[in-house]
């Protein structure tokens, strides 16, 4: 019986020890997302749009989660999806009047862009496949998951960005952590990108306040309270 | 973005052009009491406008009262207030009476105000009850219709009906009550006094009930005179005027003799401020929060009126009289009685041409002109507030469609 | 267990992996219905109670038990009704993505020790974005149903449960800081022994936290006081206006579930997760890992407390319901905004500083 | 400030109004003319002696008599009655205005008559009025949205006329 | 090598990102609605993102994931909250557009145009 399920699956059938449950999720996810971010550009629709893309980019948090980054992972849930989107979809729903929510593209420009973008994917197929072997040993591929949910994956992350790097001694093996220039912390990335938030918040609020009234001041706004997350 | 409402810190100001949207509430929807249309024009969640339709109710109330006689046009009073049946039965047997000139026996119109006041608390809990539905709670709204169903029990003893009474009639009432129903109706208002103090706990002084109901739909007492707006309506809004007192004199001896107090505010305190709940600080005179408290005392008000009746109904020896002939012939003329119904001031015009038809029957509803403020109080209020200002209104479509 | 079959049953490991993956995905979704079953008929006994009703009594008996089946089986058998101008394919799609959400978010809770699903490194973490993922399916709803009224349920819900996520998690980072961990079962097991090793008695920080979280957690699930989406007085059905029969449920049995999701969270962050208040195990001298049967008991155990406390969570939930009106949609983002966001903050603050005055706790 | 009196300020206030009254009636009435019920209740909602401040009523009473044998012991020829009830919340008295109309404008069936609305002066009037243009058919001039209020706004006639007869049929509906 | 028949690496995932990357760019290119052009932005980040975590992936690359260390996922972190404010500003503008031409159609924001 496996043998026949396997024979119609060779990619999961060629993994050592049987159909491999890592690849197939993989290759669920994988799938998933493709397919859905080109029904992205093949749909009219921008409700419909947005839909799909949020199931692309949750398939991709599925593939973060495959690869052992649970933080991205669920930050990408969290922000991207749960966020982001809803975010979006806000925009969808105040700017879709009948005639706006398709706009037609000429199928020229369509055609042309597949072409563009079908050179390019070849180019970039052609690196991704035949750059050298990424992986170091692929003995471990298989109980990925198992292996790495031993130790919090979230907290050498959160010391980085506080500054301090956990994973220092096991990157450079013998490095002494006083020549520690290889590797440093993340923390004025972080206060950088927190700033930048913030100041993208008070800048988004700013911007899509309607200009023409007449304003008492004072009052943050409803928009605001999209852009608060 | 039709209008902007500079001084209503409620309204969020608007930083994106958004379009006007016509929304229907109703006919069928779970809020409008019945079959009200309401069209609100809508910014979002503000409505700039709101435009009631009415008429789906419509049963020719008027044109079949020309077409039968004083008394057989009874029922059909039942049917337009039809939580109140009661009431609406009083109104039109005394208009008639005061077209045929007829005064009822002193055991009849004690019997008449302890079966009105006990209807007016019938048809408040109802209003109070769901207007708790209106805001989103369910169960004070059962526990309304509990202690209504108590009532309604005893007005079954006492006429075989639940709904449509047709017990108050021309001439007096249709039957005298049956033995021990007064000592029940003694027992139910010991019963139902304790419980009024739940209904306070669990909407008058309820925190959520008070942010949703104060300050919203306030009606100034001048709007509300222009309207006509009448009862609790009007006498939240802070107008005295009560036609159980200030009525005609054929309606106001009904009254002679019973002491209670008008249910309005005077001088910033309701006359039971003491006992019950104060007037929390965000409820402004003429809100919705008003308009409730207002039903809620006169509940209180008709339990004494109903105890006094009693007392002096079991102190009548007379007869209780009969009723008028179901075709009797009534004289010509035109008059015009207004009573105080529990939805507001119910009038009936009526013309006889010494025929037992009437002429012409006219009812001005209460609810009727009470709807007719809506439009008015809704200006630039939320959705959410919508149904919270027609619940405190408190019609019945019934009577409005007629 | 994986191993177990693998070792001693000979089965190859891809079978074994998608059986035990099948067996969780059963299991959850079993619980899922059977408790969204469950909680419908608690929900009517419950406030039939206090409404001085009887509710269902016929069904199934006495207790009318079988009422909410007898239901699912009406909705199946119920016509499937689409509005004409609706977008069809997100119209059909909507209520599983809500449903979906939900059942994804159950994966990361642990029942009992070593009864999740896949246990995750950032288990809380994954379990509240996952949960708010469950709008989607309710703006898609709203959008796809054609209807101003699902529009404005769908508008509301989005604006409520964006804006509640930002106390809600700051709610959360509390009992995850005290913990050091974002891993459900950790912070459970740290909170093993007495009733007063709790998070919630942890400090009067947490106590008040726990308050908070509530609040934030009636609203993300859109329970009475602030269940705007659907307000019935207003917005007729809200979001799920158009919808009937089989799709209906896929939106309530999500917002049962995800009642009991945020109440097993709040138990596993606040009231110790499957550890009793009193640890009758530890007393006895039995541990998860003492022995095959007495193992098993005490997991046993550690369940029925766990979802003696969610349970506890949902029927507080259902009290609240029945008994308070609704608030309005722009006092409900009032609430969130200028009262739950700020003091979950100070209250965090205040934990911060509490964990470093009494380092070992007090 | 009832009685003969109250008629006599009411004459002096807007000359030529007042065309009859009956003050021995349960229900004492003042008969003013169509064209001076506006200016009557003008004066009557702002003069402070009097100061009726709502509208209470407004009715229509069509007086015909489609048997001519009735018709000719009637006493009164067809015409169309309509009857203000006005109320003081001040002094707490009440009112009642007649004016009596054609039954039809310019004797063309059909032809709603019309009279001054006094819906700028009492807004419960607005209601009123549009139900007695819908029932009754009476055009009130200055109204500002005179519609159907009661009836769809396709039906025809006006029900409460006594030579009103129902329509076969509405809208695929059985009306006889 | 053949990928078909590879357990799953890296060369999977950059794959996946390749043809995330393609499609979001030819999703910005083609869409004439605003937001949509935003959507293809979020793809082509999202194919970036991927690329990032597999590189930086312990179980993706073994012991040789200890030369990008926690880079990748910490690049990963930084891109997705970029991304969600880039998406707030790009609304921002996309309703201030809509608020003043009354549509999201970019082929008319040409104002600019010599």
């Amino acid at each position: 019986m496996s043998s026949s399920v396997a024979s119609l699956l060779p990619v999961l059938a060629a993994a050592e020890g049987g159909l491999n449950w890592q690849g197939f999720l993989f290759l669920l996810f994988a799938v998933l997302a493709c397919s859905l971010a080109v029904a992205v550009v093949v749909a009219d629709n921008v409700v419909r749009m947005s839909f799909y893309l949020v199931l692309s980019l949750g398939s991709t948090a599925g593939l973060f989660f495959l690869a052992g980054a649970e933080f991205v992972g669920a930050m990408q849930l969290m922000i991207y999806v749960g966020g982001t989107l809803v975010l979006l979809v806000f925009g969808v729903m105040l700017t879709a009047q009948e005639p706006f929510v398709a706009i037609k593209t000429p199928v020229r420009d369509k055609l042309l862009a597949g072409l563009v973008g079908g050179a390019l994917l070849a180019v970039l197929l052609q690196a991704a496949v035949s750059g050298p072997a990424w992986s170091g040993s692929t003995a471990e591929g298989g109980n990925a998951v198992a292996s790495s949910s031993g130790q919090p994956s979230a907290t050498p992350l959160g010391m980085a960005l506080l500054g301090v790097r956990v994973d220092g001694d096991v990157a450079s093996g013998e490095q002494s952590p006083a020549d520690g220039q290889v590797r440093s912390g993340y923390l004025l990335p972080f206060e950088i990108v927190s700033v930048h938030l913030l100041v993208v918040l008070v800048g988004a609020a700013y911007l899509a306040r309607s200009k023409r009234r007449k304003s008492s001041g004072g009052q943050g706004g409803g928009a605001s309270t999209g852009g608060m997350r | 973005m039709s209008q902007v409402i500079d001084d209503d810190p409620r309204i969020i100001e608007f930083d994106v052009r958004t379009d006007e949207m016509l929304v229907n509430m109703g006919p069928q929807h779970p809020s409008t009491h019945g079959v009200l249309r309401l069209v609100l024009r809508t910014d979002g969640e503000v409505v700039s406008e709101v435009e009631p339709h009415i008429g789906y109710l419509h049963r020719c109330a008027e044109k079949i009262g020309e077409n039968i006689s004083a008394r057989q046009f009874i029922p059909y009073t039942d049917r337009m207030d039809y939580l109140a049946g009661m009431n609406m039965n009083l109104g039109w047997s005394l208009a008639v009476e005061k077209l045929m000139r007829l005064q009822v026996t002193e055991k009849a119109r004690h019997l008449r105000v302890l079966i009105a006041e006990l209807g007016r608390i019938a048809s408040h809990l109802v209003g109070m009850g769901a207007y708790g539905l209106d805001l989103g709670t369910f169960s004070p709204f059962l526990y309304a219709f509990r202690e209504r169903e108590k009532i309604l029990n005893l007005f079954e003893e006492a006429c075989g009906a639940r709904l449509t009474y047709s017990y108050i009639t021309v001439g007096g009432l249709t039957a005298d009550l049956p033995p021990g129903w007064l000592g029940r109706c003694e027992a139910f208002l010991n019963e139902f006094e304790p419980i009024i103090r739940e209904y306070h706990a669990l909407l008058t002084t309820n925190a959520i009930f008070v942010k949703r109901t104060g300050g919203i739909g306030v009606l100034s007492p001048e709007m509300a005179i222009n309207y006509g707006c009448s009862g609790p309506v009007l006498r939240g809004s802070g107008v005295d005027q009560d036609m159980r007192r200030d009525g005609e004199p054929i309606y106001t001896a009904m009254y002679d003799g019973y002491a209670f107090e008008v249910a309005v505010m005077k001088d910033g305190t309701y006359p039971r401020d003491r006992a019950y709940p104060a007037v929390p600080a965000d409820a402004v005179l003429g809100d919705c929060w008003h308009r409730f408290f207002v039903r809620m005392l006169e509940v209180v008000q008709s339990m004494e009126l109903i105890r006094q009746a009693i007392d002096r109904y079991s102190a009548c020896t007379g007869s209780l009289g009969e009723p008028v002939k179901i075709a009797e012939k009534i004289p010509a003329g035109d008059v015009y009685l207004e009573t105080e119904c529990p939805k507001g001031q119910m009038g009936f015009y009526l013309i006889g041409n010494g025929t037992p038809k009437p002429w012409r029957v006219r009812a001005r509803s209460s609810s009727f002109s009470n709807l007719s403020v809506l439009p008015e109080l809704c200006h630039g209020c939320l959705i959410a507030d919508v149904p919270a200002i027609v619940g405190s209104l408190d019609i019945v479509m019934g009577e409005i469609d007629r | 267990m994986a191993e177990y079959l693998i070792q001693t049953m000979g089965l190859p490991g891809w079978l074994t992996w998608s059986l035990l993956a099948v067996l969780s995905a059963v299991l959850i979704l079993n619980l899922m219905a059977g408790g969204a079953l469950v909680f419908i008929w608690a929900e009517r006994k419950v406030s039939a109670r206090i409404q001085d009703r009887l509710g269902p009594t016929r069904t199934g008996g006495r207790f009318g038990w079988l009422q909410s089946l007898a239901d699912g089986i009406k909705l199946l058998a119920k016509e499937d009704l689409m509005p004409e101008r609706a977008d069809k394919m997100l119209f059909r799609v909507a209520p599983y993505v809500s449903f979906c959400a939900s059942f994804a978010a159950f994966i990361g809770l642990p029942f009992a020790f070593d009864m999740v699903a896949l246990r995750l490194n950032v288990g809380v973490f994954y379990v509240v974005a996952v949960l708010g993922l469950e709008v989607f399916g309710v703006i898609l709803a709203g959008y796809a149903s054609a209807s101003k009224w699902s529009l404005f349920g769908a508008m509301r819900e989005a604006a409520q449960v964006v804006s509640y996520e930002v106390p809600l998690g700051m709610c959360i980072v509390v009992p995850v800081m005290l913990a050091g961990t974002m891993d459900l079962v950790t912070i459970a097991e740290k909170q093993s022994g007495w009733f007063t090793n709790w998070y919630l008695f942890h400090d009067p920080f947490t106590f008040v936290v726990f308050w908070v979280y509530t609040t934030c957690a009636v609203a993300s699930v859109n329970r009475a006081p602030f269940d705007l989406a659907e307000a019935e007085s207003e917005l007729v059905a809200g979001f799920h206006t158009e919808y009937s029969g089989l799709r209906w449920s896929f939106f309530y049995m999500a917002e049962y579930s995800s009642m009991f999701l945020v109440s097993g969270l709040a138990a596993i962050l606040f009231l110790g997760g499957w550890n009793g208040p009193v640890p009758i195990a530890s007393l006895l001298g039995l541990s998860e890992g003492s022995g095959e049967s007495t193992g098993a008991f005490v997991r046993l155990l550690g369940l029925a407390n766990f979802l003696g406390k969610a349970t506890l969570g949902v029927l507080f939930m259902m009290w609240i319901r029945w008994t308070l009106p609704r608030l309005r949609i722009d006092q409900v983002m009032t609430t969130c905004l200028k009262y739950c966001t700020p003091i979950a903050a100070v209250m965090f603050a205040g934990a911060m500083t509490w964990l470093w005055v009494f380092p070992g706790g007090c | 400030m009832r009685g003969p009196a109250f008629v006599e300020l009411l004459e002096a206030a807007v000359p030529g109004g007042v065309v009859g009254t009956n003050l021995e009636a349960i229900d004492p009435w003042v008969e003013v003319v169509p064209a001076a019920v506006a200016d009557v209740c003008r004066w009557l909602h702002d003069s402070s002696e009097t100061g009726f401040d709502s509208l209470q009523c407004i009715t229509a009473v069509d007086w015909f008599e489609s048997d001519p044998k009735k018709a000719a012991k009637a006493g009164w020829d067809p015409h169309l009655e309509l009857v203000y009830h006005l109320w003081s919340t001040r002094a707490r008295v009440s009112l009642v205005l007649k004016t009596k109309l054609p039954r039809w404008k310019d004797d063309q069936p059909g032809q709603p008559p019309e009279v001054a609305s006094v819906a700028g002066i009492w807004r419960s009037a607005d209601w009123h009025e549009r139900e007695v243009y819908d029932l009754s058919g009476v055009r009130f001039v200055g109204h500002p949205d005179l519609r159907r209020i009661l009836c769809p706004e396709d039906w025809e006639g006006f029900p409460l006329r006594k030579d009103y007869e129902m329509p076969l049929e509405y809208h695929g509906i059985r009306g006889r | 090598m053949n990928l078909l028949f590879d357990p799953v690496g890296v060369s999977h995932y950059l794959v996946v990102g390749a043809i995330l990357f393609t499609t979001g760019l030819v999703c910005m290119v083609v869409k004439r609605n605003a937001l949509g052009v935003l959507m293809g932005i979020e793809l082509v980040l999202n194919g970036a993102n991927v690329n990032f975590v597999a590189f930086g992936s312990p179980v993706l690359r073994g012991e040789q994931a200890s030369i990008l260390g926690l880079d990748g996922q910490l690049i990963a972190l930084f891109v997705i909250l970029l991304a969600a404010a880039e998406a707030a500003v790009a609304l921002a503008i996309t309703l201030n557009f809509y608020n003043n031409y009354s549509t999201v159609d970019v082929d008319r924001a040409d104002d600019l145009k010599g």
